[in-house]
């Protein structure tokens, strides 16, 4: 699936990361480790086509990314630190929104279903800059429940910001997601209860690819 | 040979102010430009 | 692709009427820069109309770049704006969408108020009609090209004033014509070359600028 | 880096390898003194035939002899912006550090032929029309393409990584070269409809033998010397932006 070849990248004069090779299949989940600073997030960046490396290839069903793009960004959904949310809408619409740009137009009920299912019935038609810190992350990971088609998902640092009840869901999404043949990327600080199921690990303080 | 002296050249039929006006600023130009290349290249070559 | 840029172009413009405030100001901008020249050049009618046209399209001009900064910066902020560029969708064909909104939520107040302007300069009834058609035909390539310059200073330190830097002078030709064709009517002659120059002027940038802003966005974020 | 030169299939040089900055480096460091030598020769050339050898002209006297650095900076203005536009597209479409950093050391020098056009066409203007400034229709794009270039030194120089400070320009700078004769053509007619013509620079004086040839040999000078300032200038960028590669470390030891 994913196939990722030789990757360097250079942040100005110093250089991130260098040489970073792994290969990607279904129900694969690769966890991303590193310090701040170490290049965690362009590393995740450059696989879902939003950065460039300075050397090196990513390949999606051995094509270059780069020249499949809609293809590519159909099959994946990339989560960065943002939360990708419109202050003036409510997480319902940005919902509705979000799957719409991903090829994948969600019914209204699939969406309440979705932000229910992370304890936001109550607030999903408030704008969303009346949520707390934690309620606006779960409204950008409700995506994830209704992303399940995708063959890829990259998340960075997925659990930050969430209370206990909102981690061991979003664990039984993506566990439920890599029994269903997906593939997962992810970076995080908090020893999840997930991390029983990683099946790789890139750490790239020491620049090197563990099979776990 | 258009001029009978060095102060008819310089007069330049009564319009020399444009004449060399014109001419001095592009030489003056074209000073500065080579002072600022060879400066930024004595800078580029000084840092370690 | 067509139910995504309805659904980019609804969003945009609920997010528009949702910050309407936002409307108003570039619109009021627009009024105030138009009645300020007069009392800098005196109230004298003959004169007012003959500079009429082009200061309601110079003011114009101005608050179309002031709303640009709208287009994307927000979204960029936000981390929406990624999720555009990781889209299922050409990038391209979003562009065009946000740029049908803007000019729905920025260009198409000023068109509208653009006659009650030129009441001020005493132009007369047909030179008004054809002011709001001008701009109506104009300010598409306003907002294109307007475009391209705000995806090129995303995030960047002095974005305003740069933004103004990079598209004024590509904005000469509209204001030309534009001016032209309101001082041709006024005149009494046929401003018909002339907004069709305005609206092939547009189409060329509805073909080209897409594909400009669509690679200045994906370099801000490389 | 082969020191060799690679020799294509076909006998030719790999004209791919001088797209790498460092064998470009010397490679420039060699050209740029003899463009400049042709300058220099070309310059004194062209002034000795507007001075001394073209006649004075019947209407205008002497101040039409501005016109041997007004037509070429003019010129020059013209070709160095669609210089900076090929440059630009080719570092777009091959992904080629150089071709961005030929185009970052072309923009200074055409700002600087723009603005001496500008310049030398107001001190033309006063004595031929009493003005300083002629709204005329070449004068006034000319002055459109001044702040195309402000536009795009600007831009670079808003940023500091200089990967996208290149490809940010070489949009700029296309977009820009689409425009020009837009520019031209709308401001053309502008003037036209306006005044009638009645104040527009005319064609350059019915052009004696020896004065088109004085214009001429100032042309491929003021071509001669944008090579030379451009390949001095790319070579500055070269050391500013590769200063982490051992290369640079290396040259600038024997340089001491």
């Amino acid at each position: 699936m994913l196939e990722v070849i030789n990757l360097t990248s250079a942040r100005g004069e110093r250089t991130l990361f260098r040489n970073v090779s792994f290969k990607l299949d279904a129900s694969g989940l690769l966890h991303v480790a590193g310090t701040n600073g170490s290049g965690k997030t362009s590393l995740l960046r450059i696989l879902c086509g939003l950065g460039a490396a300075d050397a090196g290839e990513v390949r999606w069903r051995g094509e270059p990314i780069h020249s499949v793009r809609e293809a590519y960004w159909r099959e994946g959904v990339y989560l960065g630190h943002a939360n990708a949310l419109k202050d003036d809408l409510s997480a319902i619409e940005n919902l509705l929104m979000a799957c719409t740009l991903a090829g994948r137009p969600a019914s209204d009920g699939d969406a309440r279903e979705a932000l229910h299912a992370f304890g936001l019935a109550a607030c999903s038609h408030l704008p969303v800059r009346a949520l707390s810190q934690g309620q606006k992350r779960r409204s950008a990971l409700a995506r994830l429940a209704l992303s399940t088609q995708a063959r890829l998902w990259i998340l960075d640092e997925p659990f930050s910001a969430l209370d206990v009840a909102a981690v061991a869901h979003l664990e039984k999404l993506i566990v439920a997601y890599l029994d269903g043949g997906g593939s997962v990327i992810f970076t995080t600080h908090q020893d999840a209860a997930i991390s029983a199921r990683i099946t790789q690990r890139i750490d790239l303080d020491k620049a090197s690819v563990a099979a776990c | 040979m258009n001029w009978g002296s060095a102060g008819e050249f310089f007069a330049m039929g009564g319009k020399g102010l444009y004449v060399w006006g014109s001419y001095a600023v592009t030489f003056l130009c074209i000073a500065i430009e080579l002072a600022s290349l060879n400066l930024r290249r004595r800078a580029a070559g000084k840092k370690p | 692709m067509l139910n995504v840029m309805r659904a980019v172009i609804a969003r945009d413009l609920t997010l528009a009427w949702r910050r309407r405030s936002d409307v108003f100001t570039s619109m009021i901008f627009f009024v105030i820069v138009a009645s300020l020249f007069p009392l800098g050049i005196g109230p004298e009618p003959k004169l007012l109309l003959a500079i009429g046209p082009g200061i309601v399209w110079v003011a114009a001009l101005l608050a179309s770049m002031l709303a640009l900064s709208r287009l994307f910066a927000s979204d960029y902020a936000d981390g929406t704006l990624e999720q555009m560029l990781l889209a299922a969708t050409p990038l391209s064909v979003i562009v065009i969408a946000k740029v049908i909104a803007h000019w729905i939520a920025a260009n198409l107040p000023l068109v509208l108020i653009a006659p009650l302007l030129g009441l001020q300069f005493g132009l007369p009834a047909d030179a008004l009609a054809v002011l709001a058609l001008a701009l109506a035909l104009g300010t598409p390539s306003l907002s294109l090209i307007g475009a391209i310059g705000a995806a090129l200073t995303l995030g960047l330190r002095g974005g305003g004033v740069l933004l103004a830097l990079l598209v004024l002078p590509l904005y000469a030709p509209v204001l030309i014509l534009g001016s032209l064709a309101v001082e041709a009517t006024a005149a009494g002659l046929t401003a018909q070359p002339y907004l069709l120059l305005l609206a092939a002027l547009s189409l060329g940038a509805l073909s080209l600028a897409p594909w400009a802003v669509s690679a200045a966005l994906r370099i801000s974020y490389e | 880096m082969s020191s060799a030169t690679p020799q294509t299939a076909s006998g030719g040089i790999n004209w791919f390898k001088y797209s790498s900055p460092q064998t470009f480096f010397p490679l420039a460091g060699t050209l740029a003194p003899w463009f400049a030598a042709i300058a220099a020769v070309l310059f004194v050339a062209g002034l000795y035939i507007g001075f001394f050898v073209a006649p004075t002209d019947a209407q205008q006297g002497e101040s039409y002899r501005i016109i041997f650095i007004h037509v070429p900076a003019a010129w020059m203005s013209m070709l160095i912006y669609l210089a900076m536009a090929f440059w630009a597209g080719m570092g777009l479409a091959f992904n080629t550090r150089l071709s961005g950093m030929m185009a970052t050391a072309l923009a200074p020098t055409g700002a600087l032929f723009t603005f001496i056009a500008l310049w030398t066409g107001a001190l033309w203007g006063k004595p031929t029309w009493g003005t300083w400034w002629v709204w005329d229709a070449r004068l006034t794009s000319e002055l459109l393409l001044l702040f195309l270039y402000f536009g795009f030194m600007a831009l670079q120089a808003a940023m500091d990584d200089p990967r996208r400070a290149d490809k940010a320009g070489a949009v700029l700078a296309l977009v820009g070269v689409i425009n020009i004769p837009i520019i031209y053509f709308s401001v053309k007619w502008w003037n036209t409809l306006h005044q009638g013509a009645s104040v527009s620079l005319k064609s350059a004086p019915t052009m004696a033998a020896t004065m088109f040839t004085g214009m001429i040999v100032m042309v491929f000078a003021c071509w001669a010397y944008a090579i030379a300032a451009a390949l001095w200038r790319v070579r500055c960028i070269i050391l500013e932006r590769e200063r982490r590669s051992e290369w640079v470390a290396d040259y600038l030891e024997t340089q001491k």
